[in-house]
This record gives structure tokens, C-alpha cells and sequence, in this order.
């Protein structure tokens, strides 16, 4: 495979995570939002293991395999039993004006190539073009947590902009160095795990995981 | 060595407490834990004081003045926070707030959150520094919600989400560092140790670093409590347990601050002009401000203290961003301060909401009367907090309002005006909550001494008479961010 | 010559102690013919004191020490006062024990104890008179001062024997500042010895007393001492205003021979005054308690307008 | 103990300004870079005469007062703050840098602070305290930030060495932001001093402190103010223009007439006395103004003379207002009692407090022959010398400030004439009878040597005016020449002799003399004294609700100056048969606030409750907002630095 390929594979990986995050932002259904970060998790371990190929960037196999066990497998299982624990598969969210959602994430996009353009002139590497994709990952990720009301979106959304975090990873610098790269796989795991342990504790308190529930601490009269 | 112990003593501990469970002497063993890593931490004090920084563990330690006194401050403020939960959490016990699950929980939650902020401190690598900033925040977020209240859990949640999105965007921020830095370093873990950034920022690109520094700062400000990314702090500081208000406050938001700070020394050395300094400042300044005039209408009253620990964050990093050295010596010295006097009012704050059965302030009445130790602690501590002479605050406050008269003249009357507010509304609240007769439904309480005088004596001591050796060391901290 | 200050001064507190009350009878005496009534002499005022230091003191229940004892501290001091007040001549070694200033203090010391002596009974007349007297001493005094201030601007001093030195040198003649000075120090001296328009000293109708209320409770040599020091008041603002403002005819420094010849021209001014004051008296009302903020302000203003003549004309 | 401490720091405040040396000493504490840096020199040690005098004898005075608390509550924590806010005090007045400086001064405030709130049960006292809280931390930052200037400017900043007052000596600074330090100093140190309108918590402090505190407060702890604002402009500053003068002068002025004005208005005793002190700050003031406005025209007689009279005011006002406190708390616990309506005829009960107490209304009306007169008569003397000025301008209209200072002394008078009036003479005004007893022994050597302290100054001021002309010769300059003929002690004459010239001793002698002779030569013959009952003109038996109160006293300079406060007068009428004309019972209302409240105080409180409310908005509850917040600020950030 040569470099060239490689880029072009790269991009289009970038271009299908770009679309996920579009997806992830308006898909009303909670199963649907799982799908779609799962296969957002694919693609993202998928190009990692491309960069990784391209770089001979060995530890970048590990962040691969590290991603589709964590974010492909393991997340969207927790995710899965959760919904289906609690009940609450057959809800469908409202989120706020969708369209107008999608002209902020697209003006986000335009924004995150225009702030990320000076660097992409810097940068020698096949990858450097993807780091606007991953910005805007994150900042789309940013927005749906934002714009949505119940607590497993917001995570699916707090998620994806991890993802975004790790696509910027690997496609600015060819990753991280392991030691760093382990550490906040660890650290996702501990986080998914806590907020297991949250929806059981908003469930029981609050009857459900609708967070315009949890407004009372406040300054306002 | 004293580093290894340093650093294991607590993990240790919270694997011990996990497994020990809610048994009758696990406090003890968490004060043994704490008094453990506090003499850990002298130890390497002292190895530092006597042969300057150095790396170990193959350089992912690096220990300076800078971190090191951040270290024993946070060991030690560990320690009577850890002799302070045993009086206090035994008292919630027997009120049922808390069972023996939650108690193991707290327990060894509490031992990997003082591990965590070690590590934070102690690492040379910037990325390791964020795994254990995240470490420290998940390690908490559990704890604020020890209570079970819908209140608590809403806290938590908030706490969870804000923090978790703040410190993926500083991780944002650490990528981009890394792309910079791996241009002139060369790729691998090189790049991220801060002994050799710091060595090389000069030459990084500086508009990598002004774009990462937005990052870190929004991301690392989030877990400072600046505005207006502070929203999660006073749930997070009301709602959990006392003692984890008070390592909170006390601790995690000064080692979070150490995070932005080491980031602004690199950026700022490498663009070669002030900018991080400035952003710093804007976001002290308005935390400053929005802080004291929030400080106004509280009625809850650890809420009351966390919106000034934001005002105090605001202090100091206003006071990083100003530079110069008479402002970096009082930023240094207002962070510890602040840390033992804060930890030390919310050691009062929760004996005195004990007494009360309720935060409510407006049920707290006649303390001086009902517990002396308690009422008079919280008096001074809130004279000390409010920048009164001669408690230690007020010799930082002092240094820092002369250098902003000094380098940027027309910044004096805002602060002015948030030390003004702030002072007055603190006072508004404390005066009746200390004085005044005995209400008929409070109770007495075997109050923790040992912690709120040690912390006072100490700020007392600070602000008269401070020793050549805490001198020194901020001097040399002082050279370092220069 | 060593003993000619001492005694001009000896002969000049006799004089005030002596001539007050003629003074007084003399004033008594003209209004009593401007009115058409037959007056009971020059020296009526004489028999009044007399007859009350011959009687039994009747004092009520409750007065203490400073309702006994201020009737000797107003002697006391308004003698003092006379003094200090150059009549016959420039030279007299007391003078310098206080200048005008201290002089106008020495007066509020005996008008402070003499309204606390009001107060010391109890009765609802006592407090009215001090609080009444109180209020026009205070508005009196910046007036007072102003006068004084102009005046001293132009002889550069406030020691009297000096002031008296520099008018009667000729230094001062005809000066727009000392004749709006001599204006606002009448109005003044009215307020402060109690004469109408201010205070009717004649009256005991409730309303209207000021200085009379405040004594109402004085008898025997009390009375006495408390009407003999106000005669001496009256007569030494008099003579504080003949010193300041028309001098001519005084002793100069040293000069023994003089002292007659000063004394005749002072009794000749005295009438002088003697005639005016009656003329104002019969001549006006007396005015409300609350119009006296405008009279003593008007005081204030024509010293002001002394002071600012000197600096814009002189 | 205090007692013995204070008379040491008598001892050696006398000592240094007698023999006009200065003493630095360093002492190893404070910051390693910054030690606390000690200074004795005249200036310091005039007033450490003077807090050290009043401290001594109200710790005598102490001793008997505290008796009183005794019965229902425990004075540890009286004492222990009653000599931490003396140290506090001692040390303001030597400190030589300004973070030792600060640091005395704030535990000065915050040991009076917790003065004021011993008695803490009371709702009044807490809330006077807080208040008093407030104004003087605010004070205190912009005292700090004015040595933070003028640090900046000296040329050791980078180092500590700039915060020591020695290298503030040494710099020369620029005019822009000498103005700006001085400014500051001046409005911090104002709020200590009480200078309207910084004055709201005096009244409200003073009065409700216990009494041997609230004379050390108004007596001498106002007085590091003046300390302040002289070491300030005079020593540190020096050089400076003419119109900074003016506005001490001012405000001096605006202080002394207000002051009294609101002090006629009450009738409650210590309120009546703090709000004296107000005018006494005044009076202060106007000393210290035009003494810089001499100096900054290079006159350096007319400065120190202006500067003596304001610094011998200092030394009167500490002594008689110390002594009319404790007066007021001798009768306060007699009595129980503040509000003077209750109060009358006490002068048969307390003999020895009346007479004291007397002394000191003497003193304070600035009347002979005692202290009071002599520094306000040097300060008119001041002004009387102002048209030697060379600006036309103020030639005009310092006059207009001499006349102010008349009438303020004039209505000190008739308040006093009030004050002691209905709290002491006539009868009993309260409902009930409560069995009044005169104050311990203790209290009454107090007062007594204070009382004589006021007489001694009056009598012979000379003495003192030379023992402490080295101060205005090491700050202004100058001398003032007392002793020019060999009976020098006698005669008190500023300038000159054909100036204007007094004699204490001979007033004194003169009137004790003239008041003896005709006592002897009336008592030569006996005379019978007839004790009667009031005559009540014919009427019914009067009572003691007939007499004069301290309302009434007042009304006619109510009435004038009225416009000057904010008034609610109230009369309501309960009738019979339905008509005016046949009243059976009237309720009189009145009630009078300090004006300042409503322009200045309220708003500012207003303002910050509105602004808090709005900034509440911020913390506004859902989670998403928070999300708005993080995601706005990087925008924000991104753009600005993007």
C-alpha cells in the first residue's frame, strides 16, 4: 500500500467519522445513536490501524485494538444492557430544531478547517489534512451534548468527542506515546463504568434519565 | 525513594481500605495512611531542598519547588482532612446518612483521589498529567454523590459531565502540544516530558501552542472553577460530604491550577508574548467578580464558601497571568494558604452544620457560644479567607494588589471591588452564624481540634513570621515560571 | 512708670465694675423719655443690686452646685473680661492675656454655664431659654467671626491693644471693609446682649423670654451678681466697639496725662451709643425666634462683604 | 497590666520627641525579604504619647467598669482583644513598612471589631459592628493600594525592599501618581477617621462598644488616621500641590459642621459623643489641610503652626473625649440606660461623674481655660494668617472655613449645654425610679486624671507646644516660636506678640481669683438660703415630664438647619369628641437619619444586591447551559486568538 493510498484511505475514513457525528447529532432514536457510535468506533480504529501501517507506528496497532474493543465492542454493549435494564429503549428524544442544529455544526466544520489551517501547513505528514475532521468531531460532539436532554445521549455525545480526541491523536501525530494512550483508554473504562453507576442512581432517584430533571441547584429565584 | 512511597503509600492504602471494609478502624487506618505520604512528602521536601529538582523513575518524576510544595501541602491537608473525617463521618453515621458500603467506598475513594493528585503533581509527563487529572475527577465524582439525595446526584452528574468535557477539550490541548513538540523533540514519549519542553519551548511553533493553550485553558480552568466555566463547582462543593468539600477545595483546584500554570510557561515562552498571561487574568478577574457578587445571595452555606474558592482561584490565577515576581511569589503563596485556610472553614462548616442538622445558614446561630472551637475557628477562618491581617491571605492578597497597582493600574478597581463585595458578604453571613445566643435545637458535638487549629496556627504563622525555607522555595518557584 | 499698666488696669476694672450700671441706667433712662414715661433715674440700676444683695436667696429643691455657682463664674469672667478690653488706654498689660478671639470665648464660657444653669431646675422655662440662647450664640458666632477676621485683616492682628494701635494711628480711615465690619459687629453685639430685636430683656412673657427665662430662678445676690455681670456685658461690647472701630481720644502708650481726657471722650461715646442703642430698640419689633436666622445671617453677610471689600477694593 | 504597658509607651514616645532622635529597629519576623521594620522617631512618638496616655487611664478606669459585666457574663475575651487592639494601636504608629503597617492596622480593627461585638446578643451591636466591619476593610484596601503606588515607584520594587517607608522617602514621585497614592491614603484613612460621609459606622460603633472601648476608639483609635494621613502626605509624599491641602481642608470643614449638626439631634448619650467625634476629626483636619496648604506655598511657620494646632487638637481630643466616654459609661451603668429622655438630675446622685463630666463638655465646647480652646484658638489663628497666601482664590475663601469652624464650635457648645443639661441636671425624666449609685474608685481616678490632663493642657499649653515643636520642625520645617520673652511659659503667642497672644494661666487665675473674692466678700455677711419648690406660676403642681428634653432643646436648630437631614416628623392626635380642639393625647413622632444613608449607602447596597441577582443568572441550573458556557468560551478564545 502506498503512502498515497493510504491518505486517501484516510480521508475517507475521516469523511465517514465526519458523518457519523452529523449522524450521532440528529438521530432522534436511542438504538440508532448506539449504532452509529459503534460505527464511528469502527472507522476510527480502522484508520488508526492504517496510520499506524503507513507510520510504522507499531504501538498504534495496540491503540487500534484498544479502540475496537473499547468503543466497538465494549460501550455500546454496556450501553445496550443499560437501555434494555432501564427500560427505556422505546424512547424517542426530541431534539432542539434540527435544522438549525445542522447549520451549526456545519458552520462548526468551516470554522475548525479555517482554525486548523495554519497548522495543516506546518505539518509533513500524510494525516495532517484530517486534524480539521477531528476538531469538528469534537466540537459536534460538544453540541449534541448540548442540544440533548437525556442522559445516555449525553454520554454517546461525551464519547464521540473522545473520539474525536483520539482521531486527532492519531491523525496529527501518529499517537500519542503508549504510556498516555493506555491511560486514557483506563480512564474511559473507569468512566464508563461510573456512569453505569449514575444511570442506576438518576433511574432510581428521578424515575427517569430525562436531565431536565436535575435543574434545582441554581442561583435563581 | 521518598518519591516511590510517596506515590505508593496511598494506592496502597486505598486497595487496604477497599478490602478492609467498613470496619471499626478504618478511619485509623486512613490517618495512618495520610500521616504516612504527609512524612513521605517532608522526606522528599527535604531531599529537594537539599539537592535541588530532580528526575526519577527513569524521568517520568520530575520534582521541583514548584510541585514539591504543592505535594506536602497536599499531603498534609490530606492528613487532617483524613483526622477530621473520622469525628465527622463517625457523627454522619450514626445520623444514617451513610452505610458501611458507602463508607468502604469513601474510604478508599478518598486514598485514590489523594494518588491521584500526587501523580498529577509529580508526573514530568504532560500526558500523564491529564490521565491522573481525569483520575482525579472520577475518583470524586462518586463521592459527591455519596449521599444518595436527588440534590447530590444532580451534583455528581454535573460534576461528571462538566469536568469530563473540560478535560477531554485540555486533552484536545495536550494533542496539539504534542504535535508541536514532537517537531522538535522527535516522536515518543520525549516529546511530552515537561523537563524537556521547557527546555526547548522557545522553539515550538507558537501558533500550535496559542491554539493548544485555548484548549488547556478551557479544559484545566473548568477543574480551577474559573468563570464562566465554573458552573459544576458549588453543586459539587454543597452537596458531597464535608471532607470531600474540603479536599476539593483545598487541594484539587490548586493542582489543577498547577496544570495551567506549567502550560502557560510553555506557551508563553514560546510565542514570546503575553497572551496566555492575559487570557489568564481576563478569566481571574471575571471569576473575581462574579464570584463576590454570587458570594452575595447565598443561603446554603458550603455553597457560600465554594463560590469564594473560586474567587481565591480567580485571585491567584489573575495573579499568574500578571507574572512578575511579586506576583508569582503571592499566587504561590495565596494557593497555599487559601488551601489550609479554606480546608480548614470547611472543617467548621461541617461541625457547625452538624450541630444544626442543616446547611440552611439561616438556622446556624450562636456558635462561639455553643462550641467555641467552632464558632471561633469559622470566625477566624473567615477573617483569614477575607484577607484580614495577620493571617497569611492577607500578606498574598497584599503582594498581589501592590504588583496590579504596579503593572496594570487600571485592573486595581475591579479587584477592588470583588475583595470589597466579597468581604462583605461573607461577613453579612458569618457574623450572626457565630454570634448571638444559643438556638434551642442545636446540639452539641465532640468537634475534630486538631485540624482547624493546626491549619489556623499555620496560617497565623505564615502571615507573621514566614520561614526562610518556604521563602526560598518560592524564589526558586518563582525563577521557574518566569 | 513701672506701675502706670498696673494701674490703668486697677482703674479700669473699677470703671467697668462702676460705670456699667450707669451705663445701663442711662439706656433705661432714655427709652423711659422716648416712651413719654417718668424714668427712675441714672442710677436706679444701683438700688436694684443692692437692695438684691441684701436679701435672703430662695432656692429651689433640686439645685445643684452649678446653678449656685454660676452667678460668681459670670462675675468672674465678665470681669476678667474687662480687663482685657483697651478703654482708656493702648497699654494695658492684660490685654495680651487674650485677643478677640479668646474674648468671644470667655463670653460663651459664662452664656454655657448660665443656660446650663437653666437647665439645672427643671422647669420647662430654664430649657427653653438655654436651647434658645444656644441656637442664636451659634448662628451669632460665625457672624462674630467674620467681623473679627475683617477687622484683623486690616491691622493684621487680633491682639486688641494692637487693633486699637493701628486704627487709632490713623492707618485705617474711612475703609469700606471696617464700616460693613462695624454693621455686621452691631447686629451681632444686639444678639448676644440679649437686646431687641433679638431678646426683649424687659419681658417675662413666656414666649418671647430668652435670657430671662434661663434666670427666672435666680434671687437674692444670685440676681444680683447674674444682673450686674449682664450690664457689664452690655457695656464692654460696647466698649469693644468704640475700641475696634473708634478709638480716637484713647491714651496713647505711657502717656499718664491722657487718662482724663480718655475717659471724657469715653463717657461722651458711651452716650453717644447709649442714644443709638435706645433709638434701634424703640424703633423696632421684637422679631420671631426663627426670623433671627435671617438678621444674624444678614450679620453674616455684611462681614463677609467687609472681607471681600478689603480684598477687592484695598 | 496594660496600664503599665501603655505608661512605657508614654514613657517612650516622650522620651524620643523631647530629645526629637529617631530609632529604627528591624525585627526578624514578617516575610524573609520583608521584615517588620520598626521606626520611633517624634511624629511616632507624639502619638504613642498620646494613645499611650488614654490607655492608661482608661485601664485604670477599666478596672471598675468591667465589674459591671462581671455579674452576667464571662470578660476573658474583653481583655484578651482589649490588649490585642492596644498592641494593634502601638504598632501602627512604629511601624515602618507598609506590610507591618497593614498588618497592625487591620488586628487594631479587627480587635475593636470584636470589641464592639462583645455584647453580641444584642441585634444593634451586631449589626453596628459588621458595619463597622465593612467600612474599615474597605478603607484598608485602598490604604494598601496606596502604598502599593508608591512602592511601585520607589526603585526597589523588584526585590521587597520598596514596601519599606525608608525607600518611599527616598524616592521623589511624579505628580500623577503621588495624586493617586494620596488620594487613596486619604479615602482609606478618611474611613477610619469618620470623615463624612465615610462616617455612617461611627455612630453606630461607638455607641453600642462597651464604654472604656468606645473611648479608646473615639479617643485614640481615630487618631491613627490623622497618624496615617500626616506620616503620608508629610513624610512619605512631601511634596505636593496646594489643592490636596484643599481637599483635607474640606472635608475637614464638611465634618466638623455636619458632625455637630447630627450630634445635636440625637438623644442617645454615646451616639451624641460619636458623632462628636466626627467633628472632632473635623477640626483635625482643617488643622492638618491648611498647614499643607502653607507648606506647599514653602511657609514653613504658618505649616507648623497650622500642624501643631491640628496635632495638639489630636492630644485634646483624645483626652476629653476619652473622659466623656467614660463619663457616659460611669452613667450608663448606673443607670442602664443610653437615651438622655430618660436621664435628668443625676448630678445629686453621681457628684463625682458630674463634675468630670463637666470638665470634659468644657473641654469640647472649646471654651477656657481649658484644652479645647487653645488648639481651636491656634487653628483660627491659622486661618486668620491665610490671607498671607498667594493665590487670590483661596484668600477668599479659606476665610468662609474659619467662620464654618465658629459655628461649629458654637453648636458644640449648645450641644453640650444639651447633653450634660438633660442627662445630669434638672429631675428624673424616666418612668421608673432605678437606684442610681456613683461609679466605683477605679472609674474615678480615670476620669479625674484625665479631667485634670484637659485642665493641665488648657492652663499651660506652652509647655507642651515645646515639647512637641520638633515634630512640625522635622515635617514642615519650621518651629513655632512660643517662649520669646523669659516668661515665655505664660504667654502662648504663635507668631508674634502684636499678633495675637493668650494666656492660659492667667485666665485661669484670673477668673478663680475674681470668682473667690466675690464669694468671701458676699459670705462675709450671712445670708439665710431658703430651699422652696419650684415655682410652677400658679399652675398645678409641675412634673418632671414638663421639663425640657433633649428632642425640645434641640427644635430651633432642627428647624434651621433642617435641610441638611432627612426628617419624619409625626403628630398624631386621639381626641375626644371627634375634633382637634379637645385633645386628650398626642403622639409625637420624630425620627432623623443621617442623610448620607439614603444618597450614598443604600444605593451602592441596592446596586450590589441587583447586580448579585443578575450575576445569579449565570449559574442558572441545566446542565446544557453550563455545555453553552464551555462551548461559547473556546469559540470566543479560538477567534481571539485564532
Amino acid at each position: 500500500m502506498n503512502t498515497n493510498l493510504a491518505a486517501q484511505i484516510n480521508s475517507f475514513l475521516a469523511a465517514m467519522i465526519l458523518l457519523t457525528a452529523f449522524g450521532m447529532l440528529v438521530q432522534r432514536r436511542m438504538y440508532g445513536l448506539i449504532h452509529l457510535f459503534a460505527w464511528q468506533g469502527l472507522f476510527l480504529s480502522v484508520s488508526t490501524a492504517v496510520v499506524g501501517f503507513v507510520a510504522g507506528a507499531h504501538h498504534l496497532y495496540i491503540s487500534s485494538i484498544l479502540t475496537l474493543s473499547l468503543k466497538v465492542i465494549l460501550l455500546p454493549y454496556i450501553l445496550h444492557v443499560l437501555i434494555q435494564r432501564l427500560k427505556i429503549h422505546k424512547e424517542v428524544e426530541t431534539i432542539v430544531n434540527v435544522p438549525m442544529t445542522m447549520l451549526i455544526g456545519i458552520a462548526l466544520v468551516v470554522f475548525s478547517y479555517h482554525l486548523t489551517a495554519p497548522v495543516r501547513e506546518l505539518s509533513t505528514l500524510i494525516t495532517r489534512s484530517t486534524l480539521a475532521v477531528a476538531l469538528a468531531t469534537v466540537m459536534l460532539g460538544l453540541l449534541m451534548m448540548i442540544t440533548r436532554k437525556h442522559a445516555v445521549t449525553q454520554i454517546i455525545g461525551f464519547l464521540a468527542m473522545e473520539n474525536g480526541l483520539f482521531f486527532a491523536a492519531t491523525s496529527a501525530t501518529y499517537g500519542m506515546p503508549l504510556v498516555v494512550e493506555l491511560g486514557v483508554a483506563l480512564d474511559i473504562l473507569i468512566a464508563a463504568f461510573i456512569f453505569g453507576i449514575f444511570f442506576f442512581q438518576i433511574h432510581t432517584t428521578f424515575d427517569s434519565l430525562d436531565i431536565d430533571q436535575m435543574a434545582r441547584l441554581k442561583e435563581e429565584d | 525513594m521518598p518519591l516511590l512511597i510517596l506515590l505508593s503509600v496511598p494506592l496502597f492504602a486505598a486497595i487496604v481500605l477497599a478490602f478492609i471494609g467498613d470496619r471499626k478502624y478504618a478511619p485509623e487506618i486512613n490517618i495512618l495512611g495520610s500521616a504516612a505520604t504527609f512524612a513521605a512528602g517532608i522526606s522528599l521536601a527535604l531531599e529537594v531542598y537539599v539537592e535541588g529538582p530532580m528526575l526519577a523513575g527513569g524521568k517520568f518524576f520530575f520534582v521541583d519547588a514548584f510541585n514539591v510544595y504543592l505535594a506536602v501541602l497536599t499531603s498534609f491537608v490530606s492528613m487532617t482532612t483524613a483526622i477530621f473525617s473520622r469525628r465527622y463521618m463517625r457523627k454522619e453515621r450514626q445520623d444514617g446518612h451513610v452505610g458501611p458500603i458507602r463508607m468502604r467506598f469513601y474510604h478508599a475513594m478518598f486514598q485514590l483521589f489523594i494518588f491521584a493528585m500526587l501523580l498529577c503533581l509529580l508526573t514530568n509527563n504532560v500526558g500523564v498529567l491529564w490521565i491522573a487529572m481525569e483520575l482525579a475527577t472520577l475518583s470524586t465524582v462518586l463521592l459527591v454523590s455519596l449521599y444518595r439525595t436527588p440534590s447530590a446526584i444532580e451534583a455528581a452528574w454535573k460534576y461528571f459531565i462538566l469536568c469530563g468535557v473540560g478535560i477531554a477539550l485540555a486533552l484536545f490541548g495536550t494533542v496539539l502540544l504534542y504535535f508541536a513538540a514532537e517537531k522538535v523533540l522527535g516522536a515518543g514519549g520525549e516529546a511530552l516530558l515537561w523537563t524537556n519542553l521547557s527546555q526547548v519551548s522557545g522553539k515550538l511553533e507558537p501558533t500550535v501552542l496559542s491554539l493548544a493553550f485555548v484548549f488547556l485553558m478551557v479544559g484545566y480552568g473548568t477543574k480551577v472553577g474559573l468563570v464562566p466555566v465554573h458552573n459544576w463547582l458549588p453543586d459539587a462543593h454543597s452537596e458531597g460530604p464535608t471532607p470531600i468539600s474540603a479536599v476539593l477545595s483545598g487541594l484539587l483546584l490548586n493542582v489543577a491550577l498547577y496544570a495551567l500554570v506549567r502550560c502557560k510557561v510553555l506557551v508563553d515562552g514560546s510565542t514570546g508574548t503575553h497572551h496566555a498571561g492575559d487570557i489568564m487574568m481576563g478569566f481571574g478577574l471575571l471569576s473575581i467578580i462574579v464570584a463576590a457578587f454570587s458570594l452575595l445571595r447565598q443561603k446554603d452555606i458550603k455553597r457560600m464558601f465554594a463560590y469564594s474558592s473560586i474567587e481565591h482561584m480567580g485571585i491567584a490565577t489573575f495573579a499568574f497571568g500578571l507574572g512578575g515576581p511579586i506576583a508569582t511569589f503571592g499566587a504561590l503563596l495565596h494557593m497555599l494558604v487559601h488551601s489550609l485556610t479554606k480546608s480548614a472553614i470547611f472543617f467548621t462548616v461541617g461541625h457547625a452544620s452538624q450541630m444544626h442538622w442543616t446547611q440552611e445558614m439561616d438556622r446556624i446561630k450562636g456558635l462561639i457560644k455553643g462550641n467555641p472551637l467552632v464558632g471561633w475557628g469559622l470566625m477566624f477562618g473567615v477573617m483569614a479567607i477575607v484577607g484580614m491581617p495577620p493571617f497569611g491571605v492577607f500578606t498574598s492578597e497584599f503582594l498581589i494588589l501592590t504588583a496590579t497597582m504596579k503593572d496594570a493600574p487600571l485592573l486595581t478597581p475591579f479587584l477592588l471591588l470583588g475583595f470589597g463585595v466579597a468581604f462583605a458578604a461573607l461577613f453579612r453571613r458569618v457574623q450572626p452564624m457565630v454570634t448571638g445566643p444559643v438556638p434551642s435545637y442545636q446540639r452539641p458535638l465532640k468537634a475534630a481540634h486538631i485540624p482547624v487549629m493546626l491549619h489556623m496556627a499555620l496560617v497565623l504563622v505564615i502571615g507573621i513570621y514566614m520561614p526562610d525555607f518556604l521563602n526560598r522555595w518560592f524564589h526558586t518557584a518563582v525563577e521557574l515560571l518566569k | 512708670m513701672m506701675f502706670y499698666p498696673f494701674l490703668i488696669e486697677v482703674l479700669q476694672i473699677l470703671i467697668i465694675l462702676a460705670v456699667a450700671p450707669v451705663f445701663a441706667g442711662w439706656v433705661k433712662m432714655l427709652k423711659c423719655w422716648s416712651q413719654g414715661r417718668t424714668s427712675p433715674g441714672l442710677f436706679q440700676p444701683y438700688r436694684d443690686i443692692v437692695k438684691l444683695f441684701s436679701k435672703d436667696v430662695v432656692l429651689a429643691e433640686n439645685a445643684s452646685w452649678i446653678f449656685r455657682g454660676t452667678p460668681y463664674l459670670v462675675f468672674g469672667v465678665v470681669v476678667l473680661s474687662g480687663g482685657i478690653v483697651p478703654m482708656l488706654s493702648v497699654d494695658l498689660p492684660l490685654a495680651a492675656t487674650a485677643d478677640v478671639i479668646a474674648l468671644v470665648a470667655l463670653f460663651a464660657i459664662a452664656r454655657f454655664f448660665t443656660a446650663l444653669a437653666g437647665m439645672d431646675i427643671g422647669t420647662a422655662f430654664g430649657g427653653m431659654g438655654s436651647s434658645r440662647e444656644m441656637t442664636i450664640a451659634s448662628l451669632a458666632e460665625p457672624a462674630m467671626l467674620m467681623a473679627i477676621f475683617t477687622v484683623s485683616l486690616a491691622s493684621k492682628s487680633t491682639s486688641l491693644s494692637q487693633m486699637v494701635q493701628v486704627v487709632y494711628s490713623g492707618q485705617a480711615v474711612l475703609r469700606p471693609s471696617l464700616a460693613f465690619a462695624l454693621l455686621a459687629f452691631i447686629l451681632i453685639a444686639l444678639a448676644e446682649t440679649g437686646r431687641i430685636p433679638v431678646d426683649n430683656p424687659a419681658t417675662h412673657l413666656e414666649l418671647t423670654m430668652i435670657h430671662e427665662a434661663m434666670i427666672l430662678e435666680y434671687s437674692g445676690r444670685h440676681l444680683a451678681l447674674i444682673e450686674w455681670a449682664g450690664m457689664m456685658k452690655l457695656f464692654l461690647f460696647v466698649m469693644l466697639g468704640i475700641a475696634v472701630f473708634s478709638p480716637w481720644g484713647i491714651a496713647a502708650s505711657g502717656d499718664l496725662a491722657a487718662i482724663p481726657r480718655a475717659f471724657l471722650f469715653m463717657i461722651l461715646k458711651l452716650g453717644a451709643v447709649g442714644a443709638g442703642l435706645v433709638l434701634i430698640e424703640t424703633g423696632l419689633a421684637k422679631m420671631r425666634l426663627f426670623r433671627l436666622t435671617e438678621f444674624l445671617g444678614s450679620a453674616f453677610l455684611l462681614a463677609t462683604l467687609g472681607m471681600l471689600s478689603y480684598f477687592i477694593l484695598e | 497590666m496594660t496600664a503599665i504597658a501603655s505608661l512605657l509607651g508614654v514613657a517612650a514616645g516622650g522620651w524620643a520627641v523631647g530629645k526629637g532622635i529617631t530609632n529604627q529597629i528591624i525585627l526578624p519576623l514578617g516575610l524573609p525579604d520583608l521584615l517588620f521594620h520598626l521606626r520611633l522617631d517624634p511624629l511616632s512618638g507624639f502619638f504613642l504619647v498620646v494613645i499611650g496616655l488614654l490607655a492608661f487611664f482608661v485601664s485604670i478606669y477599666s478596672l471598675g467598669y468591667v465589674k459591671g459585666f462581671l455579674v452576667h457574663r464571662s470578660i476573658t475575651s474583653l481583655v484578651i482583644f482589649y490588649c490585642l487592639f492596644l498592641a494593634g494601636m502601638f504598632m501602627v504608629v512604629l511601624a515602618d513598612d507598609a506590610l507591618f503597617f497593614l498588618i497592625s492596622w487591620e488586628v487594631m480593627a479587627a480587635a475593636s471589631y470584636f470589641l464592639v461585638m462583645f455584647e453580641d446578643e444584642k441585634i444593634e451591636n451586631r449589626r453596628a459592628a459588621f458595619l463597622y466591619m465593612i467600612v474599615a476593610h474597605v478603607g484598608a484596601i485602598a490604604i494598601l493600594l496606596s502604598f502599593g503606588v508608591l512602592a511601585g515607584l520607589t526603585t526597589g520594587f523588584q526585590g521587597f525592599s520598596g514596601y519599606t517607608f525608608d525607600a518611599m522617602r527616598a524616592t521623589s514621585f511624579p505628580l500623577g501618581w503621588a495624586t493617586a497614592a494620596f488620594l487613596l491614603a486619604f479615602f482609606g484613612f478618611a474611613a477610619k477617621a469618620g470623615v463624612i460621609p465615610l462616617h455612617v459606622w461611627l455612630p453606630e460603633a461607638h455607641p453600642v462598644a462597651p464604654s472604656n472601648i468606645s473611648a479608646l476608639m473615639s479617643g485614640v483609635m481615630l487618631k491613627t488616621a490623622i497618624y496615617g494621613i500626616i506620616r503620608v502626605a508629610f513624610d512619605l509624599i512631601k511634596v505636593f500641590p496646594w489643592w490636596w491641602g484643599s481637599i483635607v481642608l474640606i472635608f475637614g470643614l464638611v465634618s466638623a459642621v455636619m458632625g455637630v449638626l447630627y450630634a445635636l439631634m440625637q438623644h442617645d448619650l454615646k451616639r451624641l459623643l460619636a458623632y462628636h467625634s466626627v467633628e472632632n476629626i473635623g477640626i483635625i483636619l482643617i488643622g492638618i489641610g491648611l498647614s499643607m496648604i502653607f507648606t506647599s506655598f514653602h511657609m514653613p511657620l504658618l505649616a507648623a503652626l497650622a500642624l501643631t494646632a491640628g496635632l495638639f487638637h489630636t492630644m485634646n481630643h483624645a483626652m476629653f473625649k476619652g473622659l466623656l466616654f467614660m463619663g457616659a459609661g460611669a452613667v450608663l451603668q448606673a443607670t442602664h440606660e443610653r437615651n438622655m429622655e430618660e436621664m435628668g438630675g443625676l448630678i445629686h446622685k453621681m457628684p463625682w461623674t458630674a463634675a468630670f463630666f463637666l470638665v470634659g463638655c468644657i473641654s469640647i465646647s472649646a471654651l477656657p481655660p481649658f484644652n479645647g480652646f487653645i488648639s481651636e484658638w491656634l487653628t483660627f489663628q491659622a486661618f486668620l494668617l491665610s490671607p498671607s497666601l498667594p493665590s487670590p482664590l483661596l484668600n477668599l475663601l479659606i476665610p468662609m472655613g474659619a467662620a464654618l469652624l465658629a459655628l461649629t464650635g458654637a453648636l458644640a457648645a449648645a450641644c453640650f449645654v444639651k447633653a450634660f443639661g438633660v442627662t445630669f441636671l434638672g429631675h428624673w425624666r424616666g418612668h421608673h425610679n432605678p437606684n442610681v449609685h456613683e461609679a466605683g474608685w477605679p472609674m474615678r481616678i480615670g476620669m479625674m486624671l484625665s479631667a485634670l490632663t484637659c485642665l493641665g493642657l488648657g492652663v499651660l499649653p506652652t509647655l507642651f507646644i515645646e515639647w512637641m515643636d520638633v515634630i512640625s520642625e522635622q515635617l514642615v520645617g519650621a518651629k513655632i516660636a512660643t517662649s520669646a520673652t523669659g516668661l515665655g511659659w505664660m504667654w502662648l503667642t504663635p507668631i508674634a506678640h502684636e499678633r495675637a497672644s493668650y494666656s492660659g494661666p492667667i485666665v485661669f487665675v484670673g477668673i478663680l481669683a475674681v470668682v473667690l473674692i466675690a464669694y468671701i466678700l458676699l459670705h462675709s455677711r450671712p445670708a439665710a438660703i431658703h430651699r422652696v419648690p419650684i415655682w410652677d406660676c400658679g399652675f398645678e403642681k409641675i412634673n418632671q415630664r414638663m421639663q425640657y428634653n433633649a428632642t425640645s432643646f434641640a427644635m430651633p436648630i432642627r428647624r434651621i438647619f433642617g435641610f441638611l437631614f432627612s426628617i419624619k416628623e409625626q403628630v398624631r392626635f386621639v381626641s375626644l369628641f371627634g375634633h382637634k380642639a379637645f385633645p386628650k393625647k398626642l403622639h409625637y413622632h420624630l425620627r432623623i437619619r443621617d442623610l448620607f444613608w439614603g444618597w450614598l449607602y443604600k444605593p451602592v447596597v441596592d446596586v450590589s444586591f441587583w447586580i448579585s441577582r443578575k450575576v445569579g443568572r449565570l449559574q442558572q441550573g441545566r446542565i446544557q447551559v453550563y455545555l453553552i458556557y464551555s462551548f461559547v468560551t473556546i469559540i470566543i478564545l479560538l477567534v481571539f486568538l485564532g
